[in-house]
């Protein structure tokens, strides 16, 4: 692992709950890893799974989807839709080789800016301990010796 | 008995003693095993035991404290499913204190479990710890315990003591503030309890034996408020409350020239005697303060009544 | 893309926010790094943007340098988007060419490394700078307000926004949980510090609210259904049957005389259990509506159907009584919401170590109100339940309050109700009366003279939180009474204070359903159910959802002078929107493109609010532009791409992505 | 014959089933060969490597290029084509998104030679012989292409003009792209020569799908008889129709086949499992955490379903392995 390493997350928060949770974690001057990317949409239903992909290949180590918690939804479902493509977006990240420590969606109102802090740290710090995310074969494989008749 | 309360006391109960029931408790481990007799739950106790470390080694040195502990439970886990049952309320208290750390401090657990693992003894997980209060209460059941009440109860009223230990910080017991399951077992067999509200004041604890004139106090206004209350008898779950407020009644008696003299039973006794228990295998010839009242209470030659 | 969007000009304005981002991250850096990317024609940092010279700093450049993109890294889009999108405005540029990177709360506020920070800035600078080349000129859509508007809870908050919009002309339709308005200032004997009687200045606004033409009063109500959205809410309120017809009935209470029950035997709700009702009865003589109402639980004709009904032969030819009524369904149209639940007073059986239900002579606060109020089941006459009357008093502070084990929050008012409360107990028994107290609070006006006043008035004043309440024995002098045991922290030692009767000031609390009331208006509650306001300090009686306020306890624990103020400020926010007529909406709708449409519908079931739907004629899905709340479900949805959504681009969120990913 | 246009056919790594949607053209082919010379076809015709190189760099009006790149060999010819072409299209799945073989990228070279020359039960090869680039022999040196660790797409090798989606390509797209071709008005750059909506949009079934879809269970064809009339995903069958490009007229929704997704995605999307994905993931009935692992346990193989056609076309494509 090189020195240093510092995972980057692409992080989509909710508008209504965890965008403010953030905001609100903000205003208490609670410190946690700076290795987050907040992208703010709308409704974590508005996370398509093209957008975690395209996260991933372009080099995130994680992607952190923050939705209103079940029932709180700010437009009643949306997390409920999130919820549903994280579970199978999840199983098709781990079948092409991304842990799933990498892809965390996470319940948090806008009350509980602590938990901003909590899972942005326990994520870095799971992320870290994972190291950097594996690499792809090079197209071309080294070519192996002629054998010999 | 539901079926969930039959499938569990059938299975039977790992029994961890501790040192104060092989010593000044020994009347609790004679009248916990006659009354386990009479239900007809197994009772095996734990082989190779330890001393629990009880709560002064948890001053001293807590990785250590927790370790000894831990030895208990992982051996317990070896053995097989059945829950661990430990009447003292110190044991009870550091082995549930030892989980409940393990879970929440990873590092310790750790810690914990490499030492175990150097031992070649298994990882502590799953045991769960219980307390015969609280498991007579649940999974014997208030029901099963009334129906087989065989003889009428022939005492006075008693203050029902449940001490510090068994209630806090864990409340699997009972509340800390006002526990009556104790009080509810005794009066379903028969005995008034009176409204005590010492019921988990301190005893002492060791302080009879370092600060003596503290401790000797402590347990002075706990006999005399259950006197005030109308009680002629404490009961208690716990060894050292037990001993503590039995030892020293004379001594307060030379002292405040009152005339404290109260029995200080385990609700084991009174339970055992009410479902036909002999006094002798009771341990109920052991106590020091309130003999008199005792043999009044729980005569031998009485004969096993039918008492529906 | 630029084809698409003409030569993309980009201004970059970063800003230190004094130092509360500066400190932490290096704006100047930010801005010159930003001057190096692509289309990027303006980058500067600047002390505070928000400020009048630093909008105009905006505008100035806009026009000098004919800049069409605005990327402001300053605080949160929640604080002062509107700020700069007004400001790009005033120059000519429609306000959504504006993005804003939250570089205070999101990163000067959290983060200490300074390097780490300033790079997290750059990154978010980047991906912003990105995704403005893809923002496209936009039109607000303005929506009518209906100038009707609902007030659910009748408490003295309820009652006050109710009025001040009826003043003002506008029609309100005020609900209410409990069969009378009033609230818990209506059980209040006195009101602190000035010690005028709570009736003598409520029952009149009371009446008011029943008089008034532009009032509609449901009380024994609740609110089961809200749809819709700013302006146009649909509400449904179902109102329980009290079985009076409230059309017919005169209110002269004959009923309740002449109910079988001679004596009033019940538990009397609205006096603590301390009184008795009968099975038809008035919570208390002020109620409002001035109307009985028949418990089911302890009428007999209810329970047996055979009684001889003399309330109904006392009613006579009014026919008021209707045992047959039913729940009833009314479905209202309003523009605005004002909450004004109120709060719970903290359940005293949660502290059993203070002996409430356990010992008889241990009162709550609010038994306490209505044992010395005249109009209370004793008449005002302090009696014990054991029949003495009290010769030495406890009050106990802060009960589930400041508590780690039941609440954290301070209440606001339990210091100053108890010094109330200890007047009027030494004024009514001229008992001995001793206060325990973590810190006493009194920072209102005339708050600490009222301390002062009791101080002289010779009640003690004993600091520290009472360890217990019992009643255990010590010595002769401690016989029968209740025992407070406390640490006095001023001696620094423990004491036993003897007293005939303790009182607990109870805390303030969210109701127990208050989670399920915001989740039925949908907006947002505190992780200790309070009602969460938009903006602790500039929004104080806003939430997240437009068109909805709050106002009172239900908000967060005040007294009485701030609960009417914020009811005035949340009636001032809703006279505000219904007088300007329409609310312009956030144009962040989904829309289809038509053509491209393969009318799949996987779309269709993602929207809550039947916005997106399927016209069977084109074979095509469409979103009504309206009834679109902008949350992009049914645009992650669609399986073909064929469904965009205004300022949140599939292009734009791309861009951030490769943004906050790319090291350029 | 000189001022006849020249064309070339050629297949990589594919499955033989492009050049079948050629023959396919049944009678048609002879207008087509009456129109244009056809200098490579090697499924059809006798032609060499020099006969390519002898024609001048943009010589040859249009290559069809269908099969995806996954070999030496396959690299350089799809440049020395791309050389001599006016216009590169890539023609069907393979070359277009990867198609079949581009599910290669879940393993890597060793791993394949692995399983298919030692591993697979119906192999015997007791030496374990595998495939060597090259080998000595009596002084010389025989070589043979060398398998890549990666399946790429034709646009991943070179630069590609237009796209025939399909696997195998309807007839009459072929048809229609070469009279495009012919008559010189080219639409822009980049473009798939396919309408540019899903499938829904000409499957016969599309207004038997209720407006509110949600489903209980996702099933497997063979666990149904399905109903030949109604909407196959309303049937819980994991049809893909509604994230897939139309063009075939719904050949399998016609033969009560659930659409596998072989045209691709639309023009407006980036990673055609990512919207396979969310077209079936958004219309799941469940809620709670378990309910919902429970449905998605119907789709057993995620990548193999979203991305049978497309994995090296996709935003990940392929398969991170430890470094």
């Amino acid at each position: 692992m090189p020195e240093n390493y510092e995972p980057k997350i692409v992080a989509f928060f909710c508008n209504w709950c965890t965008y403010l949770a953030a905001d609100l974690a903000g205003t208490s001057r609670m410190k946690y890893a700076a290795n987050t990317r907040v992208i703010r949409v709308m409704c974590s239903g508005r996370v398509d799974p093209q957008f975690v992909l395209e996260a991933f290949a372009k080099g995130a180590d994680g992607v952190l989807i923050g939705g209103c918690h079940p029932g709180d939804c700010h437009y009643q479902e949306g997390n409920y839709k999130a919820l549903r493509r994280y579970y199978l977006l999840k199983r098709t990240l781990r079948e092409m080789g991304i842990e799933e420590e990498r892809f965390r969606l996470e319940w948090i109102s806008a009350a509980e800016g602590d938990r901003v802090r909590t899972v942005v740290n326990d994520m870095v710090q799971k992320l870290r301990a994972l190291g950097p995310r594996k690499m792809n074969p090079a197209i071309e494989p080294e070519l192996e010796e002629v054998a010999a008749s | 008995m539901t079926p969930e309360q039959a499938a569990k006391t059938s299975k039977g109960y790992l029994y961890f003693p501790g040192c104060s029931l092989r010593a000044t408790g020994v009347a609790y481990e004679e009248s916990l095993v006659e009354l386990f007799r009479l239900l007809n739950i197994p009772l095996v106790e734990l082989p190779d035991w330890n001393c629990c470390g009880a709560t002064s080694y948890m001053c001293i040195d807590e990785g250590s404290a927790f370790l000894l502990s831990a030895r208990n439970l992982s051996l317990a886990h070896t053995v097989n499913s059945r829950d661990l049952l430990a009447p003292c309320a110190a044991c009870y208290l550091v082995l549930k204190k030892t989980q409940d750390y393990a879970a929440k401090h990873p590092k310790i657990r750790t810690q914990v479990e490499e030492s175990l693992a150097r031992g070649g003894l298994p990882p502590f997980d799953g045991v769960k710890v219980r307390h015969p209060l609280e498991m007579l209460y649940n999974d014997v059941g208030r029901d099963t315990l009334k129906s087989n009440v065989i003889r009428r109860w022939r005492g006075g009223r008693i203050a029902c003591y449940y001490g510090c230990q068994a209630v806090r910080p864990y409340d699997e017991v009972d509340t800390a503030y006002n526990p009556m399951r104790m009080d509810e077992l005794l009066q379903d067999v028969g005995a008034p309890t009176v409204d005590y509200a010492l019921k988990t004041k301190c005893c002492g604890g060791s302080l009879t034996g370092t600060v003596h004139e503290v401790g000797v106090r402590l347990n002075y206004i706990l006999l005399k408020e259950a006197a005030r209350k109308g009680a002629e008898a404490i009961v208690t779950i716990c060894p050292l409350c037990q001993f503590n407020l039995d030892a020293y009644q004379a001594e307060i008696r030379k002292a405040t020239n009152e005339p404290i003299d109260m029995p200080i039973l385990y609700f084991t006794q009174v339970l055992g005697y009410a479902l036909g228990g002999d006094p002798k295998k009771l341990g109920l010839h052991r106590g020091i303060s309130g003999r008199d009242l005792i043999k009044r209470w729980f005569p031998a030659h009485e004969e096993v009544e039918a008492y529906v | 893309m630029s084809e698409r969007n003409g030569i993309v000009r980009i201004g970059v304005y970063v800003c230190h926010c004094g130092t509360n981002i500066a400190a932490i991250v290096d704006c100047k850096a930010v801005a010159e790094y930003a001057g190096g990317l692509y289309h990027v024609t303006v980058s500067r940092d600047y002390k505070y943007l928000c400020s009048d010279p630093g909008q105009e700093l905006i505008r100035q450049d806009i026009r000098d340098h004919k800049l069409n993109r605005i990327v402001v890294a300053s605080c949160s889009p929640h604080l002062h988007e509107h700020t700069f999108r007004t400001a790009a405005e005033g120059a000519g540029l429609n306000a959504f060419y504006v993005h804003m990177v939250n570089i205070r709360e999101h990163n000067s506020w959290v983060h200490e490394n300074r390097e780490a920070a300033t790079k997290k800035a750059q990154d978010m600078v980047r991906a912003a700078v990105r995704r403005v080349v893809f923002h496209q000129s936009l039109e607000k859509v303005r929506v009518p307000v209906h100038p009707d508007v609902l007030v659910v809870g009748g408490g003295i908050a309820g009652i006050h926004a109710a009025l001040t919009l009826a003043n003002a002309g506008k029609k309100v339709y005020l609900v209410e949980r409990q069969p009378t308005i009033g609230g818990h200032m209506a059980m209040f004997d006195k009101t602190f510090p000035t010690l005028d009687c709570a009736a003598c200045i409520l029952t009149p606004k009371m009446s008011s609210v029943k008089a008034h033409p532009n009032i509609t009063l449901w009380a024994h109500s609740d609110v089961t259904k809200v749809e819709g959205y700013v302006g146009n809410y649909k509400v449904e309120v179902a109102r329980r049957p009290r079985y009076i017809n409230e059309d017919l009935c005169s209110g002269c209470l004959e009923c309740i005389e002449a109910c079988v029950y001679k004596e009033p035997k019940f538990i009397d709700e609205f006096n603590m259990g301390l009184g008795k009702r009968k099975p038809i009865y008035i919570p208390f003589p002020q109620a409002v509506p001035q109307m009985p109402l028949i418990d089911i639980d302890t009428c007999i004709q209810f329970k047996s159907g055979k009684c001889k009904k003399t309330c109904v032969q006392a009613c006579g030819d009014r026919h008021a009584i209707d045992f047959s009524q039913k729940e009833e369904i009314r479905n209202i149209e309003v523009g605005t919401i004002i909450m004004a639940t109120g709060f719970k007073a903290f359940d005293a059986r949660r502290t059993p170590y203070y002996g409430y239900g356990t010992y008889p002579n241990v009162y709550t606060s609010l038994e306490v109100e209505r044992l010395v109020n005249a109009s209370g089941p004793t008449a005002g006459d302090v009696v014990l339940r054991d029949g003495r009357k009290p010769k030495t008093v406890g009050i106990i502070h802060c009960v589930g309050s400041r508590d780690e084990g039941t609440n954290r929050w301070c209440s606001r008012v339990c210091c100053m109700y108890s010094l109330k409360l200890a007047h009027l107990l030494k004024e009514h028994t001229d008992a001995e009366i001793f206060n325990f107290y973590i810190d006493i609070r009194t920072p209102g006006k005339g708050f600490e003279e009222f301390y002062q006043r009791l101080l002289s008035e010779g009640v003690h004043f004993i600091r520290g939180r009472v360890a217990e309440v019992t009643d255990w024995a010590l010595d002769p002098t401690e016989e029968n009474k209740l025992v407070l045991r406390v640490e006095d922290t001023l001696l620094g030692t423990v004491r036993r204070i003897p007293v005939d009767m303790v009182v607990l000031s109870v805390g303030i609390e969210p109701h127990e359903d208050a989670q399920d009331v915001r989740r039925l208006f949908n907006f947002g509650c505190g992780s200790e159910g309070f009602f969460l306001e938009r903006h602790p300090k500039l929004a104080p009686v806003s939430t997240f959802t437009d068109g909805i306020f709050v106002a009172g306890c239900c908000q967060g624990p005040k007294d009485i002078p701030d609960t009417v103020a914020q009811a005035g400020a949340a009636a001032a926010e809703a006279l505000a929107l219904i007088d300007t007529g329409f609310v312009e909406q956030e144009p962040n709708t989904a829309y289809v493109i038509e053509d491209e449409c393969s009318g799949c519908k996987t779309c269709v079931p993602m929207c809550p609010y039947s916005a997106v739907y399927f016209n069977a004629d084109t074979k095509r899905a469409g979103i009504h532009q309206v009834l679109c709340k902008g949350c992009g479900t049914c645009v992650a949805a669609c399986p073909s791409g064929s469904i965009k959504q205004h300022l949140f681009e599939d292009d734009q969120i791309f861009e951030e992505i490769e943004g906050v990913l790319t090291y350029a | 014959m000189s001022e006849k246009a020249k064309v070339a056919f050629y297949w990589c790594a594919s499955c033989g089933g492009c050049e079948e949607a050629v023959v396919d053209l049944a009678e048609k082919i002879l207008e087509v060969s009456a129109a244009v010379e056809i200098v490579l076809w090697p499924v059809a015709l006798d032609f060499k490597r020099k006969d390519i190189e002898a024609i001048p760099d943009g010589g040859i009006v249009a290559t069809f290029l269908n099969g995806a790149i996954r070999s030496t060999e396959q690299e350089e010819m799809a440049h020395l084509l791309r050389r001599k072409s006016k216009v590169m299209v890539a023609l069907g799945s393979c070359s277009q998104l990867g198609g079949i073989p581009g599910l290669a990228n879940l393993w890597d070279r060793s791993a394949i030679l692995e399983a298919v020359y030692k591993g697979s039960p119906s192999t015997v090869n007791p030496e374990g012989t595998t495939p060597q680039t090259a080998y000595k022999d009596n002084g010389r040196t025989p070589t043979l292409p060398m398998l890549y660790n990666t399946v790429r797409t034709l646009d991943q090798v070179v630069d590609v003009d237009y796209y025939i989606p399909g696997c195998a390509p309807a007839a009459k797209l072929v048809l229609d792209a070469v009279e495009t071709l012919l008559s010189g008005n080219l639409p822009p750059k980049g473009t798939v020569l396919a309408p540019d909506r899903a499938l829904c949009d000409e499957c016969p079934r599309r207004d038997t799908r209720p407006d509110k879809l949600e489903l209980a269970e996702f099933k497997r064809p063979h666990q149904i008889i399905a109903d030949p009339e109604k909407c196959l995903l309303a049937q819980g069958l994991l049809c893909l129709g509604p994230a897939t490009r139309g063009g075939c007229g719904g050949l399998c929704t016609k033969g009560n086949m659930p659409c596998t997704g072989c045209y691709g995605p639309t023009s407006r999307v980036r990673d055609y499992g990512g919207k396979a994905l969310t077209a079936l993931a958004s219309i799941i009935e469940a809620k709670d955490d378990t309910d919902i692992e429970k449905v998605l346990a119907g789709i057993p193989d995620p990548v193999g379903t979203f991305y049978r056609y497309s994995l090296p076309a996709s935003l990940l494509k392929r398969k991170t392995l430890e470094a």
